[in-house]
């Protein structure tokens, strides 16, 4: 069981702020493509990952990254902090 | 060394008084504090989303950076999420440090970081609609000079 | 714009309350402090002597400069002269412009004059006796980046 | 008529920190050489002009600069402020 968060218009495509998954998938790459199988929401949200950055536990990290041990897989589009 | 990610609006200069003050070792304090522009004329207000919990982690790691790298006597960085209005403070930063230079660059470090690595999201709301502000390449490549 | 030359202390940040807040053309504010450090642990105090009608001339001129080069919206600058304490603020120069790359720049270009070319001269008191600072090579060095 | 004025350690060399003299000199730098044929307090006020800057009416200026109509000419060291 990960959860996954989702922010700015990743959230809103997707409809929800977070959601418990079950998943098997070893890398951040093999769950997206296991997420866009499931429901036209995850295509469309992550249909150009060049937009998409992603954090494993609140550390950034990218999508080649194992998942073994994770508990919290955030998706967000690049930050506009400042 | 103080760090806030909060909604409330906060006083730039109030948050700086007596900062870096008082002190044999400190010659030099800059503040940079970034505030809702609207190029457009058409904004009602900003809009910014954050992910609690990597906010502070994300931020209290570059204030680490550059309190070790500038050798920084103190250091504040403020930021807010949540609905602000044009022409408010949106965040801050300051640095105390021996000379200007170490004082500058770690203001300056600590933004474009600040910019592109702490998990804020802005969206400008205006009378028809709402959009989310795209990060630029400009923001990404100041990162290359750290 | 607000140029101060005075011998009276002054509080940088009761300077800057609400400077650059509340328009909608400014999303960036910058602001340096310098203050009287003491490095040897043997000051008791800075002396600073400057000269009177000049000071004002050339800080006026430097800050019309700025103003026109990076379209600031305001600028301030304040120093003072006489005699100030350890950890004391020296002078203040604070911008507010639309984008925060020219307020950091238009701030160290008024500090890399202000340095070299404002008519201000520090001398250091100990207990046993007193020393004009000298200029550095590396503040006449800096002023070739503009 | 021109009225001279010193600061910092210029000042304390030559012992005052204003005033008037009469003066043919064409240039500052002839105005210098006339100084220190004065007095002595001059010439070691003078001595390494590469550690001298002038300033006529008040703006920043060099040694060849004409003093015609000149009415304040200020010496000093390299300035040290911010």
């Amino acid at each position: 069981m990960v959860e996954l968060l989702y922010f700015a218009w990743l959230r809103e495509r997707i409809g929800v702020p977070r959601e418990q998954v079950e998943s098997t998938a070893a890398t951040v790459a093999d769950l997206v493509e296991e997420l866009k199988t499931r429901d036209p929401r995850y295509a469309a949200a992550f249909a150009d990952l060049s937009a998409v950055r992603v954090a494993l536990d609140q550390d950034l990290s990218d999508f080649s990254a194992p998942l073994a041990g994770v508990r919290e897989v955030a998706f967000f589009p690049p930050m506009t902090g400042g | 060394m103080r760090i806030a990610v909060q909604e409330a609006a906060f006083d730039p200069s109030a948050e700086l008084a007596g900062f870096g003050q008082g002190r044999a070792d400190v010659g030099a304090v800059v503040s940079f504090t970034g505030l809702v522009r609207d190029d457009t004329g058409q904004m009602q207000a900003l809009e910014i989303e954050h992910y609690p919990g990597m906010t502070e982690r994300a931020i209290a790691a570059l204030v680490e950076q550059a309190i070790t790298r500038w050798a920084l006597a103190d250091a504040v960085v403020i930021h807010r999420y949540g609905r602000l209005e044009i022409g408010a403070p949106i965040m801050m930063v300051a640095t105390a440090a021996r000379h200007r230079q170490a004082a500058f660059e770690a203001a300056e470090f600590l933004m474009d970081y600040l910019k592109s690595r702490a998990p804020f999201w802005k969206k400008e709301i205006t009378a028809t609609g709402a959009a989310w502000v795209e990060a630029k390449e400009s923001d990404e490549a100041a990162l290359s000079r750290w």
